[in-house]
């Protein structure tokens, strides 16, 4: 079993239209901006992957990443907490022509959606954002008189993660803070690619220390020294 | 009539339908014995309920470290590339559908794919572990038993006697006599033993064995029973 | 009438509340600023929703590293003792109950402790973030604030016409004239500036003031408002 | 802040009678054997604490830990999957003279049980023991077409817990696959008592491989060299 594959192109190469994408990160950290770029080039030169959905805690920070998928048109719909960033020109114009579908979700709650997805629990009950705009029109249930609002799972097709280190086997361990919901949507989507900036043979991580078990990952492709999008930000840099 | 394959043959034919890159669970008892006929230049990673992916044989006599264990609370050995985690991962794995294969025991299958596999009688203390949570895990569950009970009772019947575990959960069932699939509610016959006649596997099932193209033999090696 | 705390020193009067020992989450922005007054003595660790705990003060420019960020996406130090992990168990923490105090700011808190917080009017991005998780998640749920907006409108109020970010979850308010709990969907008048007088204080706050017991006076050391 | 207790009869002073304790561990793996037996300690000096509703894996083997703490009549009730062991006696004459209450659940739903306690979801849908005995008198709901159980949150007001190092803040590795439940029930218990099995400094353990959070534990007592419960059964060993 080798989950590796040669080129970050091959590695999203098998993404449709129209396909549903999770991609790890917290603003820049934990965002996989090589995996993004490979999409990017793939669409510029074949007009396809377009009409995805993307789930990210964020919808992109300035021209490059997230941000340059939304902005050259390949997204239709983003799920995430907080559309917002230092320079977050490509959503908001998308969005306020009408261009892009927003579905607003309380952080800890699409976390949760998440995890469900990956462990097989279709609903839970949550009291963030009960009684307020956010919970309308979703069944809300009363236990030991605390009142809560029904959430269900998160899924996806594609998962898209920068991780540390990763096996052939798929185990992985993540760099400092840069794991947030990565070991979450691993386990919440069909298909797991995954960028490490350092490949091992297995039992090259401690098992007591892998984050990431291998069950919850079917690709692998190593890019060294990755890029951080935070740096290349206030680099001035874009990929539009 | 036949005897039949003997648990280690039934375990072997179960072990040669798990893909290469497979994650697996192997219930406790019986269905651990498919592990050690894993086929030749295949990779396949075992998962136990109590947090490890990627564990081993058991280690020789007095090699034990017993907070290594397994679903069954033997010791094991690890492979490299193994992993550990807590139980809600681990059924976050099982329950989320991320096993390929789970080979369970069975007290009785029905042909609408219902289990009762954990609880024959009503005076035993009862205890179900995780047999209710993997019948509902894997893409493929497979069961692996004798064709019928020590007394001759079938145990691929058209509805299950004992509790249930699941619902429609089965999609294999590999017996001492044969190998049945389990779709839209029925038996389909894949493979029977070559020297037993459909009537008397027939006779020997408790419900309709129905075929769909060809009866395979059902064919393993001499294996000693364990 | 008296322009009363800056938000320094809003900020240093909430941290005097908390306690030796106590795990927080600082809401993005304002509240950041309370880490700054930490009380000499006491050990307080800091929770960022995106998966730190125990977080110290931003690094010296150009000692950043991005991938160890707080919830506001500012880069952070460690502490030692610190850990990391994911997000379901980073709100885990926060809606399981385990943080001591949260510290938000507010557009309007009303009396029966409903907060909003997220979204001031309709035309702009609308973005949640961890507002809505956190005031579910501590067993005190503290805001800071100006006791009026800067067109003098009161942000304590009978009852919020901003969209709502929970329900019934406040439980103390510091503002830059006066310290009030919520009790009973009241508000208690707990301590107010010396300078400022009962009624001065009333005309200023969209919903009656309750006393029950003394009214001490709220003061804080002269602070810089960074 | 420093969360060490100095003796491990202390650690367990607190515990009143007709608690609901969680107690780590699968089988003898990650079982706090030193813990448990500090509480029958107090039992047999005091007569608290009695009444107990243990939540556990298993219910107990052979004449040691848990197994003993049901012989001597400490436990009122437990929940477990698996009350079943090498050496079943103490809890099965207990069950059988009806003298101590059984609540079997899944070992899955077990664990997801407890993580809710720990995570403020108060139910959540599974499809594990849909249509069972086990499933008699939940709730039950059908998403996208398939059938589900409500389950609930387990909390407590204790866990008892086996873990390897431990710091004064509390933070957590663990041995090997000792760590089974323990990370889910130091979340979803009211005061959570840890024996390590070797201390350090804060900063001892590497941020990103700390298991349990400080957050989760409120005590910690170090016990070098621990008791491994299936050595001691192997052994013959009685604390009867």
């Amino acid at each position: 079993m080798n989950k590796k594959i040669a080129s970050i192109a091959d590695a999203v190469a098998d993404i449709p239209d129209g396909a549903t994408i999770m991609i790890g990160g917290f603003g820049g950290s934990g965002n996989p901006i090589e995996l993004i770029h490979a999409m990017i080039d793939r669409f510029r030169e074949t007009g396809s992957p377009k009409d995805l959905t993307l789930i990210n805690n964020n919808a992109g920070n300035g021209r490059i990443g997230i941000a340059a998928m939304i902005d050259i048109g390949m997204a239709r719909k983003i799920i995430c907490s907080f559309p917002r960033s230092s320079d977050p020109r490509a959503f908001t114009e998308k969005y306020q022509a009408g261009e892009i579908e927003l579905e607003l979700v309380p952080q800890g709650t699409l976390a949760e959606r998440i995890r469900a997805g990956g462990a097989g629990i279709p609903a839970f009950y949550t009291p963030t954002s009960y009684g307020t705009e956010l919970a309308e029109g979703k069944p809300t249930a009363t236990f030991d008189g605390k009142n809560y609002v029904q959430e269900r799972w998160l899924k996806a097709d594609f998962a898209l993660i920068k991780a540390e280190v990763g096996d052939s086997y798929g185990n992985l361990t993540y760099r400092l803070a840069a794991r947030n919901f990565s070991p979450l949507m691993c386990m919440a989507a069909d298909r797991t690619i995954v960028q490490v900036s350092s490949f091992v043979e297995p039992g090259g991580i401690d098992p007591e220390t892998v984050v990431t078990p291998g069950i919850f990952v079917d690709a692998l492709v190593e890019v060294q020294k990755p890029q951080q999008e935070e740096v290349l930000i206030r680099a001035g840099e874009s990929y539009v | 009539m036949t005897d039949g394959l003997n648990n280690a043959q039934i375990a072997w034919r179960a072990a040669q339908d798990i893909e290469d890159g497979a994650y697996v669970n192997l219930g406790i008892g019986f269905p651990e014995m498919v592990a050690s006929y894993e086929v030749e230049g295949r990779h396949v990673t075992y998962h136990t309920e109590n947090g490890v992916l990627g564990f081993g044989p058991a280690p020789e006599p007095g090699e034990e470290d017993w907070d290594m264990i397994n679903a069954g609370k033997k010791a094991i050995t690890l492979k490299p590339g193994a992993s550990f985690f807590h139980h809600a991962d681990s059924f976050a794995m099982v329950r989320g559908g991320h096993l390929d294969v789970a080979i369970l025991g069975a007290y009785q299958v029905a042909q609408n794919g219902d289990l009762a596999n954990w609880r024959a009688g009503s005076r035993a203390v009862p205890a179900v572990g995780g047999a209710m949570d993997l019948v509902h895990g894997a893409k493929r569950l497979a069961v692996i038993t004798t064709h019928c009970t020590k007394d001759g009772k079938p145990k691929l019947v058209e509805e299950c006697t004992f509790p249930l575990t699941g619902l429609g959960c089965v999609t294999r069932v590999y017996t001492s006599h044969a190998l049945v699939d389990i779709e839209d509610g029925r038996f389909l016959l894949r493979e029977k033993l070559p020297d037993i006649s459909l009537d008397d596997l027939q006779a020997m099932t408790g419900a309709k064995l129905h075929i769909d193209g060809d009866v395979a033999g059902l064919n393993a090696p001499v294996l000693d029973h364990a």
